[in-house]
């Protein structure tokens, strides 16, 4: 499944890509270059070719990990998108950890005490967290933890410090998300016949919590996990834009103002390939949770 | 962006609940009954009118945009209830006449993602097949892009304008809606009312629109009011990036990105309109929440 | 036990994350005697000095590379890897090198590393144009070097030491081959150590540079784009230079006792050019109504809150070959309004501006466009992507558009001859498409006559004639700064932009 | 040692919702001797469950909530006890299988994990042990020991069934209830599962609250049985006595809402009407306006128990002697 969603995915950016206007050859041989010099660098690129034809050669190139030039630096592209991507993935990664660390217990807490205080206040909580953009989140908490208190650095990838904020401002939206959907999982199975059963067998509370809720309670949100690393991904274009983070999200930002065309291509291709991958490894994963899906696969 | 999930797993259920007109009496009963989800339809209520009155509150051309730098960068005062920006323009009145923009954008966009993610999802879902296959694994594609990344590719290669911005924002929210109308059709299709309506030599058109649509409006009811509030928070966005409406119209996402340089020294610039946001899509997700709550009394028990 | 277990796994990854990240920092963010750190705007494109001509490459590559000549922060040209010249004729100069020069591979500077650099800077289509006069590089023996201009040219000194022109060691960009910009090898106080693309570069000292050593072990280049970032970067301490810090900013650098804000008058000046091909703007009397309509001090205040001085003419007091008697045009909107009126627009007209996303642009297009409707001239602002920018205002398809240009050499050939010789329309520079053949005559004799005074005179008049006939609406001088903490000695502005740090230590 | 093994006396359970506060359970009197059999009968909301949850304090707590009444199991009011307490009773003293099989047991434990738990909660064992107690449970209600591993959705519906009856079992209860355990379950399975809840009940010795709406079950199963209506029991008798000699209208209605074999029945004679709601109930007894007998004072007095002879109790006014009904006595 894996391949031909990639393969979609190229097809979708690459048709949107080709009806940018702006002619590459222009671009790259700058502004005012002959117009027979031009005309030769179209042919060479292929550019006079019909769609589908530069479609299957770019796809075939990109399969060799050859996405072209940067028309900005020059340097091959994939390297450009490839050298951003670790920073990306420890943004996200650590985002993401954030919010499961805060979402998966806070949401299994609040649930435990339905209708308590606590659980009002998380509901609250998430609700803004859910309805805040995660860019504002972002110049709010540089403006009180680094431009009124002076104690977190405010951009740049230069250690664990610098990674908090990022990761606050990325994972917040998400532990919102996390949190609602384990409460409500967790309220959903709750309700079943078999913790019921559970406590007729005389288990302890925080064990029907941990062993019989816990874990059907955590297929649903695995999902979510999931699908909610794409928006981490997305999100991490406009976080790494406002903490100035190196990674693909700003590359792509900096690269559709100067209308770098290539690098664009790439970064939502290579974002979206990633995406995928998570999403498979989230089914591998859900396969782990779920016995009835294991057997499937056996 | 926030419920979709726990949305699609409900279609089933809520299916039912389009079926009377008095039904629709008692889901504004039971909404009426949901103080967080009346909360949220007051300040929606609110904030539309602010949006079709915004140049009686304040006139585009006179306050909105027109320059008074000796007055700029002020804070929040009795003239300017949330201070000036750097060229001096009041910027309550800058939100009012984004918040247009806003509803706007939010509004056609989720209309367009209806429109074309219900044709698809209708088409899918009832006829069925080879049909559904294509059309659900070409969704399924579209859904492997973040959607931010997909409206922002969309409005890279198209230019940004207002116009440009609905429609990527719009386009790259079909999947979602594809799939609950699929999903809401696949429910109802081989029920009884729909046989007999075969029975009597209904069309197929006249099968969808008569019956199958008012069925899944439920579902797309709340989908909807939860994707308005998705669509202006990437509107926002992308704008944030500079791929937003021209100047000098105000958009809150512009807003808080052309306030970012003066953080610092005026940091109300930047807090207002993204306390406007905060608010807006708080509001939508109170009143889709409620909704979902209304139209499928089951899930509250 | 499952979730004992996730949280454990889960914890662990926290704490793994963390950690690989504290590490990371104990490298570079650490505020050690020994590390410099400066923040600038953007990344360098290329440590090729002959693959890029931005101002962040050119900074990093002032460090790591030398120039034969190089220009002082006063702008006076010093020796550098060529320890002596003379002019032979007319057309010839010729350069003893320094001897014993090491690069940072080991290989020592000879002559044939002059030539081959020059050669490649000449095939390089980002900075040809530098060296555009030169004819031929020859070499005598391992430490003398020819260079041949086409016909005199007499900045040429002041080209030589532009970054671009700097000298690579030919072993090195052979066997680096495409990769050489990851590899960069020069004779500069600093080594090349890593480049972290969009994040930062970072340099070493290199013991057997000819010069003084550097003060500092270890030299890092952040790229923070955002302004507010740097400043905000400079008051936390995790940055001891930044480069540009915003206009609305600098009062809180100065304010602060461990900061120090430097300031300096740079060689940059922005305008907004009109497309005098086209009308209305083929009328002097619209364009010189419209550079009276326009408030340089309201933008100097809004957009520079104040950085910057208004300007009276094309180039400033830095630029040798200044025209000091200029006054420039005054904001008079009713005098704009009868110009307006004689030319024929009494009721103003139609007409657009454009900006590339630059935000001070952009800024000053919405000051315009505010400021033009008060003279009845309704402008729309359209802003374009700066590679179309470069391509349509080329092309001469605009009306009006914001640019700036920065007289790196700090004369005044290479401040005024691309933007207004009638041969360099378009691309090269010209791209209002101004003609006017006294202006070309006089910036021709500019440029070749050797003889000082000559060349003055030929400036000053054609400065005159410039503003008079205003293809542009002269905006201002940017002020230039860089905020420092304290403890840092041995920092000084150079007005081209690219700042010498081999002197720059820590107190 | 008392003789009862369980005694209910005026148990009121209420469910207190945004709709109104649901009287599920109304001053429940009930007793059961060791190792009998009670069968509790009624219509679909009558409180059976309730009753049963009440026993284990299981009440779903919000909404439900044990308003008064005492409930005394071995001599101890379960309603005093401590929650610590009372989780040693549960799935040790007392255990119960619920109704359907299908979504009592976890769908992400193995069986085996699932019946050593309560073994191992219970009887001090080691992790291992109760597993080695389990696959002997699994024996014995009729599944191979290598199944201990599988997963509850690899077993089908009545399998499923005999994994809870193992699970109910597994530390040998005093008293165990079982909550219309065949009701989910095909019919030729429902007989199966009864045999072996049967043999396994005598093979114990434990005491059973059998819930069911099948009155065919009860007579096959069952000693004691009780009636229950809107949340009390209404008539409370031997097996013989409810089944020769039935004694309210209601119960009577039951009998004649069962298509009979034995007996000719010209047509089935279904209790009009339906259960009252149970947020708002008749005032009076609470069958009244169902009941062909009902007279005027049913809507107001309450009836009380009367004997009718020895164990067999009856709660209408018609024995009370109150209003005559001549058809029925």
């Amino acid at each position: 499944m894996l391949i031909p969603v990639i393969i979609g995915v190229t097809f979708i950016v690459y048709s949107i890509m080709f009806f940018t206007p702006g002619d590459p050859a222009l671009i790259i041989l700058g502004e005012n270059a002959p117009e027979e010099q031009v005309e030769k660098l179209r042919e060479e690129m292929g550019l006079n070719d019909p769609f589908i034809i530069q479609y299957l050669r770019f796809l075939k190139n990109a399969l060799k990990g050859d996405f072209g030039r940067s028309y900005s630096t020059r340097k091959p592209v994939f390297n450009e998108v490839f050298s951003r991507f670790p920073a990306t993935l420890k943004l996200s990664t650590a985002g993401l950890l954030l919010a499961v660390a805060i979402g998966i217990p806070i949401g299994i807490i609040s649930a435990t005490r339905q209708y308590s205080l606590l659980d009002s206040i998380t509901m609250v909580l998430a609700l803004l967290g859910v309805s805040m953009p995660n860019f504002w989140l972002g110049l709010m908490l540089i403006l009180l933890f680094s431009v009124r208190l002076g104690l977190l650095p405010s951009g740049g990838d230069v250690g664990f410090a610098s990674l908090i904020l990022p990761a606050i401002t990325l994972g917040t939206g998400v532990a919102a998300i996390i949190t609602r959907m384990t409460r409500s999982s967790m309220l959903e199975v709750i309700r079943q016949d078999y913790i019921r059963t559970a406590r007729a067998k005389g288990v302890a509370e925080r064990r029907v919590i941990n062993k019989h809720a816990l874990k059907n309670a955590l297929i649903p949100v695995v999902t979510v996990i999931g699908l909610q690393f794409g928006y981490l991904l997305g999100g991490a274009v406009l976080t790494e834009t406002v903490f100035s983070w190196p990674g693909v999200g700003r590359l792509m930002v900096e690269a559709i103002k100067q209308k770098d065309t290539p690098v664009v291509l790439a970064s939502v291709i290579f974002m979206s390939v990633v995406f995928s991958i998570v999403n498979l490894l989230v089914d591998i994963l859900y396969a782990f949770l779920d016995p009835r899906i294991k057997s499937q696969y056996r | 962006m926030s419920s979709s999930v726990t949305t699609e797993k409900d279609t089933n259920l809520k299916s039912q609940a389009g079926k009377k007109r008095s039904q629709w009496g008692e889901v504004w009963r039971r909404l009426k009954k949901n103080h967080m989800a009346m909360i949220g339809l007051i300040i929606m209520i609110i904030l539309i009118l602010l949006a079709v009155f915004a140049n009686q509150i304040a006139d585009y051309e006179e306050v909105a945009i027109k320059q008074n730098t000796a007055n700029r960068l002020q804070g929040p005062s009795r003239e300017n209830w949330l201070g000036t920006d750097n060229f001096g323009r009041d910027i309550f009145a800058r939100i009012i006449h984004g918040g247009r923009i806003s509803l706007m954008v939010g509004v056609v966009a989720v209309g367009i993602a209806v429109l074309i993610g219900g044709t698809l999802g209708a088409i899918a879902g009832f006829y069925g097949g080879r049909v559904d296959n294509l059309i659900m694994r070409a969704m399924d594609i579209f859904l492997a892009i973040p959607s931010i990344l997909l409206a922002i590719a969309i409005v890279t290669a198209l230019g940004a304008n207002l116009f440009n911005l609905m429609l990527a924002i719009g386009i790259s929210s079909i999947p979602g809606y594809a799939r609950i109308v699929r999903a809401s059709v696949l429910t109802v299709k081989d029920q009884e009312f729909i046989e007999a309506a075969r029975a009597i030599g209904a069309s197929d058109f006249r099968i969808i629109t008569k019956h199958i649509i008012p069925n899944a409006l439920a579902p797309v009811i709340v989908q909807g009011t939860l994707g308005v509030a998705t669509a202006i928070l990437s509107t926002a966005g992308l704008s944030f990036i500079g791929l937003g409406v021209p100047k000098p119209r105000p958009e809150w996402g512009s807003m808080l990105s052309d306030g970012r340089t003066y953080l610092w020294e005026a940091s109300h610039i930047t807090t207002f309109p993204g306390l406007a946001i905060v608010i807006t899509i708080l509001a939508l997700n109170l009143l889709g929440d409620g909704l979902r709550d209304a139209l499928d009394p089951r899930l509250k028990q | 036990m499952f979730n004992r277990r996730t949280f454990l796994v889960l914890s662990i990854l926290l704490v793994l994350v963390l950690t690989l990240t504290a590490c990371g920092s104990q490298e570079t963010g650490g505020s050690g005697k020994d590390t410099l750190v400066v923040a600038q705007g953007a990344d360098p494109k290329s440590l090729d000095p002959h693959a890029s001509n931005d101002q962040p490459s050119s900074r990093v590559n002032k460090q790591i590379y030398n120039t034969l000549v190089e220009a002082t922060e006063d702008m006076e040209i010093e020796p550098s890897l060529a320890e002596s010249w003379e002019q032979v004729d007319e057309t010839t100069w010729k350069f003893k090198l320094r001897e014993g020069v090491k690069f940072h591979n080991g290989e020592e500077l000879k002559a044939s590393d002059v030539k081959f650099s020059l050669d490649r800077m000449m095939n390089s289509p980002e900075v040809a144009h530098i060296v555009g006069a030169v004819e031929s590089v020859e070499i005598e023996g391992d430490y003398t070097v020819i260079i041949k201009t086409k016909e005199p040219f007499a900045p040429i000194l002041a080209h030589l030491a532009h970054t671009a022109a700097s000298i690579l060691n030919e072993k090195a960009v052979t066997e680096a081959g495409d990769d050489y910009q990851n590899n960069p090898v020069g004779t500069g106080p600093f080594k090349f150590v890593s480049h972290d693309a969009g994040d930062k570069v970072t340099l070493e000292r290199f013991d057997d540079y000819f010069g003084e050593t550097a003060k500092v072990k270890t030299l890092v280049f952040r790229n923070i784009p955002e302004g507010t970032n740097r400043t905000i970067g400079l008051k936390t301490g995790e940055v001891d230079i930044a480069y540009d810090i915003e206009p609305i900013d600098l009062d809180k650098v100065r304010e602060d006792d461990k900061l120090v804000l430097i300031e300096e008058e740079s060689l940059s000046t922005s305008y907004i050019g009109f497309n005098t091909k086209k009308a209305p703007f083929d009328d002097v009397r619209v364009r010189k109504a419209l550079n009276h309509a326009i408030n340089v001090d309201e933008i100097i205040e809004v957009v520079l809150e104040g950085a910057g001085t208004k300007a009276t003419g094309p180039i400033n007091d830095k630029v040798y070959g200044y025209n000091q008697s200029l006054s420039g045009y005054e904001y008079n909107p009713e005098k704009a309004k009868e110009l307006l009126a004689e030319a024929g627009y009494p009721d103003g007209f139609k007409t657009s501006i454009w900006t590339n996303d630059n935000p001070v642009r952009v800024r000053i297009a919405e000051l315009v466009q505010a400021q033009l409707k008060e003279v009845g001239v309704d402008v729309t602002i359209e802003e374009v992507e700066w590679g179309a920018y470069l391509e349509r205002t080329a092309a001469g398809e605009h009306d009006m558009f914001i640019l700036g240009w920065v007289t790196v050499t700090g004369d005044a050939d290479y401040g005024l001859y691309a933007l207004f010789h009638s041969s360099q329309h378009g691309g090269a520079g010209n791209r209002t498409f101004y003609t006017n053949a006294e202006v070309d005559q006089l910036l021709d004799k500019g440029r070749t006559s050797i003889d000082e005074n000559e060349r003055l005179e030929a400036y000053a008049k054609a400065q005159e004639i410039i503003v008079e006939d205003a293809p542009q609406i002269f905006l201002y001088f940017q002020t230039q700064n860089a905020g420092v903490q304290s403890n840092i000695e041995g920092f000084r502005l150079h007005p081209a932009g690219h700042h010498k740090l081999v002197n720059v230590g820590f107190k | 040692m008392s003789d009862n093994i369980l005694e209910i006396k005026d148990l009121v359970v209420h469910y207190i919702t945004d709709e109104g506060v649901v009287e599920a359970v109304n001053g429940l009197n009930m007793t059961l001797k060791r190792g009998e059999t009670l069968g509790l009968v009624g219509e679909t909301g009558a409180g059976k469950t309730t009753t049963a949850l009440s026993i284990l304090r299981l009440v779903p707590n919000p909404p439900g909530k044990i308003i008064s009444g005492e409930i005394h199991f071995d001599g101890e009011n379960l309603l005093e006890l401590s929650e610590e307490e009372m989780r040693s009773i549960r799935g040790n003293k007392i255990s119960m299988i619920f109704q359907d099989p299908m979504t009592s047991l976890n769908p992400v434990m193995t069986v085996g994990e699932q019946i050593a738990e309560g073994i191992e909660i219970h009887q001090g064992l080691s992790t291992d042990e109760a597993m080695e107690k389990a696959h002997e449970m699994l024996e014995l209600v009729g599944i191979p020991r290598e199944r201990a591993i599988d997963y509850p959705h690899q077993f089908s519906g009545g399998m499923k069934q005999r994994v809870v009856i193992a699970i109910a079992l597994a530390c040998n209860p005093s008293l165990l209830i079982a909550d219309e355990p065949t009701t989910a379950l095909d019919v030729t399975i429902q007989a199966q599962v009864l045999e072996l809840m049967r043999n396994l009940r005598e093979e114990f010795n434990t005491a059973m609250i059998l819930i069911t709406h099948d009155l065919g079950i009860v007579a096959e199963t069952c000693d004691k049985v009780a009636v229950m209506y809107a949340g009390e029991v209404i008539e409370y008798a031997t097996l013989e006595q409810l089944f020769e000699n039935p004694k309210h209208p209601y119960t009577i209605g039951l009998f004649g809402s069962i298509p009979s074999l034995e007996h000719d029945v010209e047509r089935l004679k279904p209790i009009k009407g339906l259960m009252p709601d149970p947020t708002n109930l008749p005032s009076g007894c609470p069958f009244h306006p169902r009941c062909s007998h009902a007279q005027d004072i049913c809507k107001e007095r309450k009836p009380i128990v009367t004997n009718i002879e020895e164990g067999h109790m009856v709660k209408c006014l018609i024995y009370e002697g109150v209003i005559e009904a001549k058809e029925v006595l």
